[in-house]
């Protein structure tokens, strides 16, 4: 668990983190995140289109069901703690739930970083799992808002472009099919680039996500006490959820910390964008320090070993 | 030189808005409008626009005095209350006045 | 606080043209220039900035009134037929009117 | 349409002690202030921000005009002699003064 | 020529093409665009320096020769016949006449690429013919425009800058003189990021060329019909034209391919750069309407295999 | 020596140059050169920081003390010559000096590369010398700024986060440390980008810095006739103080040449921002001309063939 820490995506983090926090000079222009989340994306898609062109559809039907489910049901546990527990307003909850329902592609490179490190195989539809898991809870989380939130100048259609047409489930389903209708021979130096050099341009990011984290800290005092509480007790409840998921439909042990570390991790590019728009009375502050300055790190640094103990622990026991 | 009085409308928003906000510009019959990355810092914090949903775009439209009152208007209703968006108004002087 | 009346000359425009404009802007007389970069729309058509031919710029000198009249009739004459360009004047006040 | 006036502080500076002009900004009492990326000439030579010493911002601050005054003071007062910098102020009017 | 659809570039392009078409997020700031055109414009020439050091160059007169002819020729057989059949106003038809006789960098890495993946041969010094296509081609437009439009604030030295000092052509014969100074012992690292990997990168800048393609297919419309059809028909005439000149002047097969791709190829950098200043009467819609938002896609998805086809149809003829 | 002059990193520098006194419309946006800054200094960092991993440190003691000398002594000679020979205002004295001791990580990584290229070794620990010489010349030019020019508003605590918070410093020293934590085994693609392909990054960096140096040398004649001697003078004679300190400390041939390397190079990226704020009544044209418009591209192509062959002087006397 402490070589975790040694990694060199964690020390990028750890660096970006300290030098916002001891307010650095380091500034990433706008323009570089951008490209590097562009990149990401693609390469995430990519990476996991590549893996589906060889793989067997046929052990695929009972994960999909079963992340489909995850996409539902975690939004909804979600937003009933907030509500019942955590007394949070409506908008706000709604907003949040569809963070902690939704997923972090960062998160996920991680988290295939680890297991590719550790030697544990997975599953080759990790990737489309992911882009499934993403879809429902954002749809839910609006179903959410159009029944319990004041309704404003929502139109559907526009929700609908959110989250189809979104930046990163538009990429990464755009790099599923560029991996997929490549496939291994004709992919060559976009594979190099994409792929090989993934972890590169991963820990660069890491740096900026590390910057980024250290601006929402300051806003942690806003939280309160249970949605501080709330970002990290939420991921480990559904990791655990999708670790009994994978573990019920059939996936290996690297697949279920795989689906664990999906559903634990928090959205912070799809989700923000399409609340913004569907629950403009949610307060930003609170979603994005929950999610990026809380459950980010958490999971980056804590969570993803944590996870796969977990998923050793529940595959032991059933095995 | 000849010159007529025009209306300068400024506003300065969070970014994700910008398509309604272009939006409301056409409708209320502006001709046209001009767009600047900012960020900046008020009543909703600071914004560092660092990334997306941090971007602030300054947003310009030169119009009749009129016009320029219905945009604001329509957007301290719509937009006021739950984004951080700020407007205001000043007098310049134009030629070729009816492009405007 | 004592302050002085200055023309703002603002102009935004296609950014092809910046040289030519800042030539123009030293040419008749002004002591400096603040350049901004930009998008938007008018009549010539959306310029979404998203490549080079689609770039603009906003283009601000603060000067003596005439100096400013010149230079936007020069531009007047000499691009508004051909290019997307606009541009108006406002009155702001300085100190240290002499740099100006 | 109510509106009230205000005056706008308009200051264009090399970028290396905007946390100084922020700070400013806040200790005299504005309640926000805006940034975008600014390049242009003046007394202190070409600034083409192509690198970071060679880079300006335009900072705006909409407040009331002792505010703005204020501001304009010390920031003469402490960085006109030493800092390629220029303010300016102008009036305009908003709506929901009490934020400004 | 289905099977070209498949390849990585061509579905980097319809994904940034339906990301625009369906008003998608996806955003790709300028800088981004700015260093992409810079990497392929540098690594185009690189590749190009690298394999003309191994050149021999009395192969190199004849076609050389014919290149320059063809920059010559192209640019005033598309004035006549946007003139002639046309009738479409003379600063607009000098202007269009430049964008089709110069040459898309992009494209001509592309049609590269397509014929390394086939493993057609083609003459190491085609980039050199490349720069030598463009240059001609901006003169002899910029000639027109002297003799047939009215000249207005128009200085020589002006447009002499455009010409060899606007950035296209000035990167690409930069990076000429990089890999043909270095060498292949010489070039290393810079060799690997600027040639192996380009395919890769112009991959990522294919998918912002789909975005600015979908950008101008809003103003098809304002082209009317004879600028629609003149935005196929001119590259299919420039490429027979093209195809006869590489044949006549001993190129291989794939050497003729490449000469007509270029050929039937539009600027989309360049030209409109030089045009805007030279021709300021002309209507930028127009040009890069028809450049951007029709010969573009149409050379990369449709017009490459058909030239191909072209090439070995008149190699097998004459054979 | 000419031989150096057909390096691509060496071509890439003077097409920037040309570029930029031909005004040519070639534009690298900041952010461009924001990323690549950033990414150099994380990659020369890395590099450094993964040959520390195999350092024996009983050999790094008195190099480093040698190294801590020559970052007190250089700025400290470099004032008074300014102010005794040159009669150079205080301000402006001091300013110029703090350049002058401190060093530019592009010059570092250009005398590696050519070190490396030429096959003659130097010491794993040269990037950790090359903080070490960064941080005590920038602390001595605020003492001299201190007590020989007026203070004004000056805060020590400003000072130190110029100091050890500067983006320069802070990102090598992070870089070693990623380079040094995660070690050869675990660097993976993180050390392919970083590392592998930095030569490449860097070649492109310097067009970009060609592109800088071209916009000082418009201010040459600002400077007079004893800066720009100083601009050359002043690094061979640091240079000299280099290879005999790292003779005296035991260091290799080669060591030797990257630590006169480094003395002889002057900042261009922390000295300018922390005497910016430091001594804001000098006068930044004086500086940055000195540095950036004589002393690097005299470093770069001339200079470091200069310091090998002067390092193969002094040892071949000595050995
Ligand atoms: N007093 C002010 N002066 C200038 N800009 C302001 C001011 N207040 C707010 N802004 C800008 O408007 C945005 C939204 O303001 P707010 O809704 O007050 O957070 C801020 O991020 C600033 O960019
Ligand atoms: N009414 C307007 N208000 C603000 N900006 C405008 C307006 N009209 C035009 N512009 C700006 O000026 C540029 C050129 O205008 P035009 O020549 O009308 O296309 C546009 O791209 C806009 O950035
Ligand atoms: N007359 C002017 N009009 C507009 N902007 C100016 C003017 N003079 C100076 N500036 C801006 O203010 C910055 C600092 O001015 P200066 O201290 O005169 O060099 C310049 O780099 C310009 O961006
Ligand atoms: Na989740
Ligand atoms: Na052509
Ligand atoms: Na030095």
């Amino acid at each position: 668990m402490l070589d975790s820490l040694l990694e060199p995506a964690v020390i990028f983090f750890a660096l970006g983190l300290m030098a916002g926090l001891l307010k650095s000079e380091l500034r990433i222009p706008e323009a570089i995140y951008e490209l590097l989340s562009i990149y990401l994306l693609l390469g995430i898609g990519i990476k996991g289109g590549l893996q589906l062109a060889k793989a067997s559809f046929d052990t695929l039907i009972l994960p999909l069901i079963g992340t489909l489910f995850l996409g539902i049901i975690i939004p909804i546990i979600a937003y009933l703690i907030l509500r019942r527990i955590g007394r949070i307003m409506r908008p706000d909850a709604a907003a949040i739930a569809a963070h902690y329902g939704s997923v972090s592609a960062v998160t996920f490179a991680v988290v295939l970083s680890f297991l590719d490190r550790t030697g544990v195989k997975y599953e080759s539809f990790m990737t489309l799992l992911l882009t499934m898991l993403e879809i429902p809870a954002i749809a839910v989380a609006i179903l959410i808002v159009r029944t319990r939130v004041s309704k404003g100048p929502l139109k559907l259609v526009t929700i609908f472009r959110e989250l189809f047409l979104g930046k990163s489930i538009y990429l990464m389903l755009g790099g599923l099919l560029v991996g997929f209708a490549s496939g291994p021979q004709r992919i060559g130096p976009v594979g190099v680039l994409f792929v090989d050099l993934q972890k590169g341009f991963l820990a660069l990011f890491l740096l900026e996500m590390g910057l980024l984290t250290s601006r929402r800290l300051g806003d942690l005092r806003k939280l309160g006490p249970f949605l501080i509480a709330f970002g990290i007790a939420m991921p480990l409840l559904s990791a655990l959820l999708g670790t009994l998921v994978g573990r019920a439909t059939g996936l290996s042990l690297g697949g279920a910390a795989v689906l664990a570390t999906m559903s634990a991790s928090a959205s912070y590019i799809a989700a923000p964008a399409a609340m913004r728009v569907a629950v403009p009375e949610a307060n930003p502050t609170l979603y994005l320090t929950a999610s990026l300055g809380i459950t980010f790190p958490f999971n980056i640094v804590l969570g993803i070993p944590t996870y796969y103990w977990l998923a050793q622990l529940i595959y032991g026991i059933g095995g | 030189m000849q010159t007529s009085k025009r209306t300068l409308l400024t506003i300065v928003s969070e970014a994700t808005i910008e398509r309604f906000l272009v939006d409301a510009v056409k409708r209320f019959g502006a001709h046209g409008y001009t767009i600047v990355e900012a960020r900046g810092a008020g009543s909703h914090g600071v914004r560092t626009a660092e990334e997306e949903q941090d971007r602030s775009i300054r947003l310009e439209v030169l119009c009749e005095r009129s016009v320029a009152e219905n945009i604001l208007e329509y957007i301290e209703k719509n937009y006021y209350r739950n984004y951080a968006i700020i407007g205001y108004l000043s007098e310049v002087e134009v030629i070729r006045a009816n492009k405007f």
